[in-house]
Order: C-alpha cells, then structure tokens, then sequence
C-alpha cells in the first residue's frame, strides 16, 4: 500500500525547495510545496479507499530500527480509523494552508525558506501519525517541535520572534522529558513501544505503574497541547506568520497531544487517577485561557487563547472517557479554528500587517469574504446550534456531566465565555467604524479566499459529514448516556447569551467595555497580564534555573573541574611536547628513517610474538 | 619442443625480412601516392619507376657518418633510438597473419605468438614506446629535441586513452583479448566484422584519429613540426639512429593498421565466403593489373618501358597463377586478405598525410581531451550497454 | 628453464633497483626504475599473472613513469646537489636497513622453509576474465571507490598544477 | 631442480623493498624519493602475485591492481605537489625544504 509515500512526498518538496529553493522562481517552489502536500493528501485518499472500511488496524514494516537483545524498535507504519481521521485532518487543511500561504506570503521574504520548513513539518506530523510505535511516534513528536520553532522563529532578525521561538522550545523539552520517561518506563514494563503489544499487555500490569506512566505522558501532551502549567509558549507562538499560527498552533501539531492521548486510552482506561488528572487540566485549562481571552487586544492572541481553551475541552472529552468525542472535537476544531486564523490572516493582510483589534473595525463592507467566512466560523466555535462545532462541544459536554457534574458546568460557562470573546473580537473587527491607519484595506486574492470558503463550509457542515463518534466505535468504548436536550439547550443558551452580550457591548454601545474595565480595575489588569504566569514562571523556575547554573555549574563545575582537567591534560601534552619537539627536525629523510626505524621495531615485534606461540 | 624453438625461429626470421622490407618499401609507396597526390612523378630515378630507390636510401643511411654531438647523455642518447625501434617491432610478434597452415608436415600458426592477452601487449609495448622519443628529446640536450620531445609524451598519453577505449568497444562484442580468437568471432562474411556487426562505426574512426597520433603522422606530427622544432626529437640523430627512429615511425604505423584490420575489419577473413567466389578476387585483380602493365608496355611512354612494363605485367601474371594453385591458396588467400586490409588503411595514411594540415598543438590536446575522449567513452557505454542487453 | 627465467629477471631487477638508489640523476634512476618494471612484469607472467603482468608495463611503466620522466623534463632536473644533512639518516639509516632487510629475509626463510615451487603455469587463474569477474563482483565496493579516488586525484591534480587564479 | 621456490620471489620482493627505502632516506631529491615509493609499492605487489600464485588464488591480483591504480592517483598528485614546490622554491632538494621546523 506504500504507506511510507504520505510522508515522503513532503519530505521529497522540503529536500528539492530546501536545497534549490534559493534558486527556483516563487512559481516552482510554489509547485514543489505544494504539489508535494496535494500529491500527498491524494495519496491518502487512495490508500483509505483502497483499505475500506479499516475495522481492524493495517500496518507495514520497514525496517529494524533498534535491536537490542530482546528489545527491539522497527520502523512500522499502520493505519486504522483514528490514524485515517488524522491522515485527513493533517494532510487535507494542511493542502488547504499550504493553498492559502502562496497567496499570504507572496510578499514576504525567505519564501523558499517558509515553504521548506511547511513541508518538514507535514512530514513530521505524518509520521508522527502514521506511526506504530511509541519512538516513531516521538521523532516526529519532536521533528514537528523543531519545525514550530523554526517558523515561529521564521522572521529571524525580530527578537520577540526569536525569544517566542526559543520560549516554545524550552517548554516544550519539559513535556518530552515526560515523555521520554513515560517511554523508558514503558520499555521496563512492557519491554516494548509498539502500540498493539503495549496496549494488550496494558489491562494486567499494575495500576501504579499505569498511573505512573499515564501522568508522565500526560505531561508529554500538556506540554505539545499547550495545556496548564505549560500553555505559556502558545500565544508568545503567534510571532510566526499566519498560516504557520493556522497550520501548527491551531489545526495539528497541538492536537497532537491530543490524538497521543487518546491513542493511549488503553493505558488511561487502566489508570483512572490519571485520567481524572486529564479531565481536571483540561475543564481548568478551558476555563483560565477562556477568562484570558476575554480581554485581549491581539486579534491572534485572542485566538491563541481560544486554541488552548478548545484544546482544554478536547481532554477534557478524552479525561472523561469520551476519546472520540475529544477527537470529534479535534476535527470541527481544526475546521473552524484553521479559518479563524486564516480569516485573521487575511485581515492583517488587508491591513498590511496590523494586529491590534483597537486599529481595526468596520471592514464588514471592505472585505465581505473573508468577514462572512470569519462570522461562521465564529458561530462554530461559539456551538451555535446545528453548527459542527456545536455537535462535538455537546458531545463533549453530556459526557462531562455524565462523568462530573461540575464539569459540564464550568464548560458551559466556559462556551459562553467562549462565544463572548470570539464574537468580541469579530465585532471589533468587522463592525463599527474603521479606526485604523491604513487607508485602502483590500480584499485578499483569490488563492487565500479559496481555502476560507471551503473551510467555511467545512466548520458548518463538516460535523455531518464525518460522523466521527458512530466511526471511532469500534475504537473505542461508546458511552452510553441519554440524548438530554435540558443540557444542549442550557449549553447552546450560554453560547447565545456570550454573542448576544458581545454584541451589546461592542456594537450596540460601544461605551461599556471600558467602563467595566475601569470599575473592576484590579479583575481587569490581572486578566489582561494573563494573570502574570509569565512573571511568576520567571520568578519561580527561570531565575534559580539560571542563578543556579551560573553559579554552580558554569564557575564552579565547568570553569572550575571541566577547564582545569582540559587545562591540566593540555598543559602536560604542552610540555611533553616540547620535549619531543626535537624529534621533529623539519628533515623529511630523518622522518622516513624514524618510519623504517619503527618499520624494523614492528617486524621484530612480530617475530618475537611468532616465537612465543611456536 | 625442438621443432617449436626451430619453426620459431624461421617465422622470426621470415617475418622479421618480411617486415624490414615492407618498411623500406612503405617508404617508397608514401612517396610515390604523395607525389602523385601533388601531380608529381616522384622517385624516378633508380631503378624502373624509383624501384630501388629504397636500396639506395638503405645504402646512404648506414654509410653516412655517424655523429655523436658532444653535451648529449650519452648512454641515454644511443639507448634511445634502440629502444624506440625495438618496441615498434615487438607489437608485431603477436599479430596474426592468417590461420594455421602445414608446411613440410608442421602445422604453425601464421603468427610468431599468441598471447591470451594479446592486445593488452600491444597496448602495453605501444605505451612504452613514448619512452624511445622522450629520452631521445630529452639525452640530445638541444632545445628543440627537448620540446618535441615533451610534446611528444604528453600527446602519446593523452591519445592512448581514446585508442584504448576505442580498442575496448570491439573486445567486448568479441569478448576475448587473443588477438587469433578476435579474428575467430569475426568469421563469415563482412556481415559478421565487428565493424559492421557491432555498429563500431564510432570507435573505427576513433581507433584511426587516434592511431594517427600516436604514430605520431600528420596531421598530428607536432613533436616533429620542422617548421617549430627544426625535426623535432631526433633533431640531433643521424645514420643509422636516425632510420631507427624512422623504421619505428613506420613499424607503429604498420602495427596500428595491422590492429584496425583486426580489431574491426575481421582480420584475414574475406568479405563473402569463398563458395560465391571470393577466392577468384586475387588472381582476378592480379591478372588484371598484368594484362593493364603489358598494353602500356605496347605502346610505352618512355623508350625504357618497352621493356619494364612488360616484365612487370608478366610477373603479376604468375603471382595470379600462383593464386590459383590448390596447395598454396589454403594460406595465400587469408593473407592476401589481411594485407589488404592492412595496406588500404596504410594507404589512408599516407592519403591523409598528402592532404591535411598541421594541427596547433592546444588544439590537438584540447581534441584529444574534449572530444576524442568522451566520444570514444561514450561509444563503449553504449556498445557495453547494448552487449549486456542482447546476451 | 624457469629457474635461468626468473634468475636473469631477478638479477635484472636487483642491479637496476640499485641504480635507481645509487644514480644520482632522476632520469637516470627513472630509467632504471622502468628496467626493474618491465622485469617485475616478466616475473609476473612466470608466476601467472598475465593481466597484472600486462597491466604493470601499460599503467605503472607507459603511464605512471611516462609522468615522472614527464615532469622531470619538464623541470630540467639536473643532478642533485649535496646540500644540507640529516644527521639521523646518516646515523641509523644504514644500520636499520641492515636489520630491515635481514629481518625480511629471515622471516621469509622461517615461514617458508618448505616452499611451493613456481613453475609457468603452475597458476592459470590469472587471466584478464579472472580479474574482471573477481573485480566486478567480490570487489566491486573497492573498485567504485577506487575510481572516485582517481577522479578526486584527478581534480586535485588538475587544480594543484595549474596556474595561479586569477 | 626445474621450480624456482617461492621463497626466492618473497626474497626478491625483500630487498626490493629495502632498496626502496635506501632510496628513500639517502637520496636527497624529491622525484627520486617518489620514484623509490614506486619502487617500494613495485616490491610488495610482488609479494602478493606470488602469495596469490601459493594459494591459487585471484584476490592477491585483485590486491596489485588496487595498488596500481592507487600508485598512479598518487602519482598524478604527487607530481602536481612536486610542479609547485619547484615553482615556489626553485629547488627539488628535500633538505631543503623544511620550513615546516619551528
């Protein structure tokens, strides 16, 4: 079935624009790019008609990765239905922003560079994917870490561009960390990654040790999915351009954790205090990011803060049993979130790159596609009923309640939160009158309007289409609970009522904000400093971190002990040397006599050995 | 045993008269087509129409006086010529003249030896003779001895590349390096020669430029360019040194075409087989130049040729009588066919000498090197990819 | 027969081997050093080895020294001249060849006291189909990489030797 | 006595060699340095044709061709080296040559 074509097609484009790029014409490398990507989603197609309805997982071996004693890592792909949905997400939005890209960085610079990095990415994320094994899973866990800080870091000469870049890196290594461990201890447990033996083995091992690995891969998923303590590089992410915010920060690689997670819910349904755990971070990172949200000005932070919030909602569905409910979730969410990025990209566009919502407002009648595009995927995201978003929100929720009561309602108010800032930020933009300074906002072109339209569509209907629930059936355990049309009225009225208050507030009378903002003073400046965490983070772990390395490791340890045996050991060849140096003549025949000398040493050498075993 | 060492030594002698004569006459053929390529006469002289005047070049080099020039290096100086001519005629002690016969009840080869590596000796004995004309270049201690002969070596080694590739591409249609079984794969008619056969029409014309320079003939005889170097290498040569040096010019050129006829031109094999009458070839072309000879010799041009012409006519009447005699065609035949081939590419020598220009010498390296090469490298890609599609 | 063939090579060899060291002009010693190939190519037919045998007059004495005497011409080296000294090589250097030598010999006397004999055509594994066949398939990693070696040589060469960039 | 032992040739091969290094280290200039490592490589791929003819075996062939092809990509360099150390001192006297002391 050439499983190993999805990924290599992108790699193929990252290798030629990679290489060649500087060289080529935006048209090749725009054909490389994204040609790659398209032949890749085709592929993918392809494969998944060729294999039907994939009841039980399909899998290829490569090649022995590791081989040591027993232990042993191949390099093997599989696909079942929960890697066929990924393969769809990743590869089809991902054809779609490639799409939209050519369009958005038409203008900027390193063009080859941004498509290049785009590629690898993809590549990553497919084999992050299509993985069949815990270590495969973890190169491509990693690889699409480094392409995240690549593009985050894509305009090199900005600091705040670089700093984000370095920032998501950094915390980032503290979730792998877990995730290594989760693996070592795995390898102790089961002697083994691979996802089948693993997961058959799961339902007799301990549940301490199960407990214990489910926590460490958790903090391996909190740490990709933005999730409490390690959101904070999220929404410092959005330095990247747009699509790459799209692409990485929204619709896949943050949903990784996600899919991790869920992958691993034979390991969890084993280990119910970790998956307590999962549920508990998830409600709390919905919650928190939603309130943060509330008071941005940044229309890409807004939705930075509104991806760590869904993305709380996500586990929040696996925590509590409902894995494909948190990945039905996944799929409406790369729809509608996918568009709002690129509808804000289009914006920042049309504006020559403002991002501040302050500057913006009234561009309902200059760029009515991507307006309209924008309001419904803001309807999506807010679980306006009938919309997609709305069918995966509500799975989630009636699952939360059927699991813990409060949860359902910390995420209803969490959805009316939800749909206030979402619309807050469409109001901003769209309605009212234009404040900014750019005088000729213009509609994007075509290439960028495209994708917006089909995701439109997408973030409407696109939960009818795939009913993602029914199709992880086989997968995973449905739960079963009654349809309470209580629970979706009061959960979609909270929706209403955070559009409605939205709309009152920035449309209607545009006075209000500020004067909440001022009467609640110290509520406000907490929440537009998003409760400092990136303050207390660098009081509490950076500063020791740091004072403690400069102290101890660097004067102490390497100046000290490293230096001083490099110093010593040099300083003894130093004077060992000089009293060779008089060997060396500068005579190139005294050098050959030495050799046949050493020639002669060699021969006798052998002889005597030769004598002794005669 | 006794009888090998015996026949070996009378084929040695033979072929080695055979040869010192062939040479002188070569000479004389060159002189004669190249004066007739001018509209000239040439030698006239001595003897009916300059017959002998090979003789009396023979004569006047070993009587002239033989000069050593003071400054040489000496050993080197007289090594030089030796070694130069002896090379040129160790490449013919492998090359076969035609198949087994039986004379007096012995069965021999017509050919002194036959190596399994037959062409890499000839290849190896024509790198060596570079050797002959740089020491000579460079023991005459004369600075135009000195370029010609540095031009020399470096032309030689830049040319023996395409020749070898070019001698590659029928070996492996042949598949062997005996020089005697080459000839063997070749046999039938001049449908089964590796040049018709195996399309070698490419690395024939490489095999002849290339063979060209190496001999060192125009239009690749810078290393002698009298209008640069005075004579180049063996300007400082005189005597018999001096016709080593020219015998050795011609020994290569006679090894060279003996090669081509091998290589490419299937050897002493006739174009038809003799059943449609190829055997009648010979007496036919010989026959024909008799009867020609005796109605010039009626109504002559000069008084003298009332007698020459009819001697001649007459002596070629009995060479076709000869050809048609049962005992000896078995072996005439074949060798009446390698000599012409041989002496049709000897005579493309000479034609090419009377009528090319000199090449200047980057162009001759940048000929060798840019075009030779890669064409000759090209043609054995192909013929290599074409010999492993057909087996 | 074979014994009067490799003796009047061997010697051959041996006295121009000597005349490389003792001459002290390069193109005399070049000379020589083709004397002792072109013998060492005979002893290879003896022992066999018609390619190599064929293979070592066309490469090292047609190519290889045509270079040498190529460059030396081209140099117009003349004698060499006295100068300078190594005071280590005139120390050790007659006295480690001796024992290099006698070393040698000894250990090719102790390990083969019983020695095969060499006779022509004791060894017909030797031929240009042998080598090609052994070549082209246990050898053919070497052989690739040989050939890229020669092309680096070429290039570096070719970039050492020409003039100055300009 | 009509074979000639095969020790005769590893004897041969023996003090071709040390002639080679007597080249090497008494001989003073650069070319005839080079041309006693030819000589050098010349002994030992003596020594393998004979070991190949004692086993019977190929491989020792195979061995002698590498060192060839070896031999003229080093010589083909080595020559180059020679060119332009001549160009740059004007002297081929290896002792010359030493400015690699100190």
């Amino acid at each position: 079935m050439q499983l190993w074509l999805i990924p290599l097609l992108p790699l193929a484009g990252f290798t030629v624009n990679g290489l060649f790029g500087r060289r080529f014409s935006k048209g090749v490398v725009n054909a490389v790019a994204v040609g790659s990507v398209v032949l890749s989603f085709a592929w993918v197609l392809k494969t998944l008609i060729a294999l039907g309805v994939l009841n039980t997982a399909y899998s290829e071996h490569y090649f022995t990765w590791i081989q040591s004693d027993a232990f042993s890592v191949g390099c093997d792909m599989s696909v079942d239905r929960l890697t066929a949905i990924m393969l769809l997400i990743v590869t089809g939005i991902g054809s779609l922003i490639h799409i939209y890209s050519i369009g958005y960085m038409a203008h900027e610079g390193g063009y080859y560079r941004f498509f290049a990095y785009m590629n690898l990415f993809m590549f990553f994320m497919l084999v992050l994917v299509l993985a069949s094994n815990y270590l495969l899973l973890f190169v491509g866990w990693e690889g699409v870490g480094l392409c995240s800080y690549l593009l985050i870091g894509f305009y090199f000469d900005k600091k705040f561009a670089t700093d984000a870049g370095n920032k998501a890196f950094i915390v980032n290594r503290i979730g792998d960390f877990g995730f290594s461990l989760a693996m070592f201890y795995m390898v102790r447990q089961f002697g083994t990654l691979d996802f089948g033996t693993v997961f058959s083995k799961a339902p007799a091992a301990p549940e301490s040790a199960l407990t214990i690995i489910g926590l460490l891969l958790l903090l391996g998923a909190a740490g990709k999915s933005a999730q409490i303590p390690l959101y904070v590089w999220l929404p410092d992410a959005m330095a990247g351009p747009t699509p790459v915010s799209a692409l990485i920060h929204a619709a896949t690689m943050v949903t990784a954790g996600v899919y991790m997670t869920a992958r691993s819910f034979a390991i969890y349904t084993h280990a119910p205090v970790a998956m307590e755990a999962i549920a508990v971070i998830g409600i709390a990172t919905a919650f928190f990011a939603a309130t943060i949200g509330m008071a941005q000005n940044d229309i890409k932070k807004v939705f930075a803060y509104s991806t760590v919030s869904q993305l709380g909602y996500m586990f929040l569905g696996v925590g509590v049993g409902a894995c494909s409910a948190g990945i039905y979730h996944l799929m409406t969410h790369a729809f509608f979130k996918a568009l709002l990025f690129l509808g804000s990209g289009s914006v920042i566009h049309a504006l020559s790159g403002e991002q501040d919502m302050r500057q913006m407002g009234g561009l309902r009648g200059k760029i009515p596609w991507t307006c309209w595009t924008m309001f419904c995927a803001s309807l999506a995201i807010s679980g306006f009923p009938f919309t997609s978003g709305f069918l995966s929100k509500d799975a989630i929720l009636l699952a939360a309640n059927h699991h813990a009561p409060w949860m359902y309602w910390v995420g209803t108010i969490t959805a009316g939160m939800t749909a206030f800032y979402v619309f807050r930020a469409f109001f901003m933009t769209f309605f009212g009158d234009y404040r900014g300074r750019e005088h000729h906002p213009h509609e994007s072109p075509r290439v960028m309007l495209v994708p917006l339209v089909i995701l439109a569509v997408l973030s409407l209907a696109g939960g009818y289409l795939f009913k993602i629930p029914e199709f992880l059936g086989t997968i995973f355990p449905t739960l079963e609970m009654p349809e309470d049309f209580g629970l979706m009225a009061i959960a979609s009225g909270a929706g209403l009522l955070g559009i409605l208050l939205a709309y009152v507030m920035y449309v209607a009378r545009p006075g209000i904000p500020d004067a909440i903002a001022s009467s609640l003073r110290g509520l406000y400046t907490l929440v537009y400093n998003k409760y400092f965490v990136d303050e207390i983070y660098d009081a509490a772990v950076v500063k020791p971190v740091v004072g403690g390395s400069r102290l101890l490791l660097w004067k102490g340890m390497d100046a000290g002990i490293i230096d001083g045996m490099v110093n010593g050991v040099g300083a003894r060849a130093k004077s060992i040397g000089g009293a060779l140096r008089l060997l060396q003549s500068g005579n190139a025949r005294s050098y050959a006599t030495w050799v046949a000398f050493g020639g002669v040493l060699v021969i006798v050498a052998l002889g005597v050995a030769e004598g002794v075993t005669r | 045993m006794d009888s090998f060492i015996v026949i070996s030594l009378i084929k040695t002698f033979v072929i080695f008269a055979v040869l010192m004569t062939t040479l002188a006459y070569l000479q004389w053929v060159e002189r004669k087509v190249i004066a007739h390529i001018q509209v000239r006469p040439g030698p006239y002289r001595v003897g009916p129409h300059g017959l002998l005047q090979p003789l009396a070049d023979v004569i006047k080099l070993i009587t002239k006086e033989d000069l050593t020039p003071p400054y040489v290096n000496k050993p080197l100086y007289l090594f030089a010529p030796f070694f130069a001519i002896t090379m040129a005629l160790l490449s013919i002690s492998v090359i076969p003249f035609g198949p087994t016969i039986e004379v007096a009840g012995y069965r021999t080869w017509m050919q002194l030896t036959d190596l399994n590596i037959g062409v890499l000796f000839i290849l190896a004995v024509s790198s060596m003779g570079v050797y002959g004309i740089a020491l000579a270049g460079w023991a005459s201690n004369n600075k135009y001895a000195l370029l010609g002969g540095l031009r020399s070596s470096a032309q030689m080694i830049s040319y023996e590349l395409p020749l070898s590739m070019a001698i590659a591409s029928p070996l492996l249609i042949s598949n062997t390096l005996s020089l005697r079984r080459l000839v063997g794969t070749q046999a039938g008619n001049l449908w089964h020669w590796n040049l018709f056969h195996g399309w070698q029409y490419v690395s024939f014309i490489v095999f002849l430029i290339a063979g060209f320079a190496e001999t060192n003939r125009v239009p690749f005889d810078l290393p002698e360019a009298e209008n640069e170097l005075v004579a180049g290498y063996h300007t400082e040569y005189s005597s018999m040194k001096f016709a080593s040096f020219f015998m050795a010019e011609y020994a290569n050129m006679i090894t060279v075409s003996s090669m081509a006829t091998l290589l490419f031109l299937g050897g002493w094999v006739a174009p038809w087989p003799e059943q449609y009458g190829s055997g009648f070839v010979p007496v036919v072309l010989f026959a024909g130049a008799g009867i020609i000879a005796l109605m010039h010799g009626l109504n002559p041009a000069r008084k003298r040729d009332q007698y020459t012409l009819p001697v001649v006519g007459v002596i070629f009447l009995i060479v076709a009588a000869v050809f048609l005699l049962p005992v000896v065609q078995s072996w005439l035949l074949p060798l009446f066919w390698f000599l012409a081939k041989t002496g049709a590419i000897l005579f493309a020598f000479i034609w090419v000498r009377g009528t090319l220009p000199r090449f200047r010498y980057d162009q001759l390296m940048g000929f060798a090197w840019k075009f030779l090469f890669p064409t000759a490298v090209l043609n054995l890609l192909a013929t290599a990819l074409v010999v492993a599609l057909v087996s | 027969m074979d014994v009067i063939l490799f003796l009047v090579f061997a010697i051959i060899a041996v006295l121009a081997a000597i005349n490389v060291v003792v001459q002290t002009h390069p193109i005399a010693s070049a000379v020589s050093l083709i004397g002792v190939m072109g013998s060492l190519a005979v002893l290879y037919l003896l022992l066999g080895a018609e390619f190599i045998a064929a293979a070592q007059v066309i490469v090292y004495a047609g190519a290889v020294m045509v270079l040498f005497v190529f460059v030396i011409m081209l140099l117009n080296a003349g004698a060499e001249v006295r100068k300078g000294r190594s005071f280590m090589a005139s120390l050790l250097g007659a006295p480690v060849l001796i024992a290099l030598l006698a070393l040698l010999a000894w250990f090719v006397e102790r390990i083969y006291p019983e020695s095969v004999g060499v006779h022509f055509g004791g060894f017909t594994g030797g031929g240009p189909d042998a080598i090609g066949r052994a070549l082209f398939t246990t050898y053919l990693l070497p052989f690739e990489i040989t050939s890229i070696l020669v092309l680096i040589a070429i290039l570096g060469a070719v970039v050492l030797a020409r003039k100055e960039i300009d | 006595m009509t074979q000639v032992p095969a020790s005769w040739f590893l004897t041969l091969s023996a003090v071709l060699f040390v002639l080679g290094v007597a080249g090497f280290i008494f001989r003073r200039s650069i070319i005839t340095m080079f041309m006693s490592i030819e000589l050098m490589l010349n002994a030992v791929n003596l020594s393998f044709v004979t070991f190949s003819y004692q086993l019977k075996q190929v491989d020792g062939h195979l061995f002698v061709f590498f060192v060839m092809v070896v031999a003229a990509a080093e010589a083909a360099v080595g020559l180059a080296i020679i060119l332009t150390v001549f160009k740059n001192r004007a002297t081929l006297n290896i002792d010359e040559i030493n400015s690699m002391k100190n």
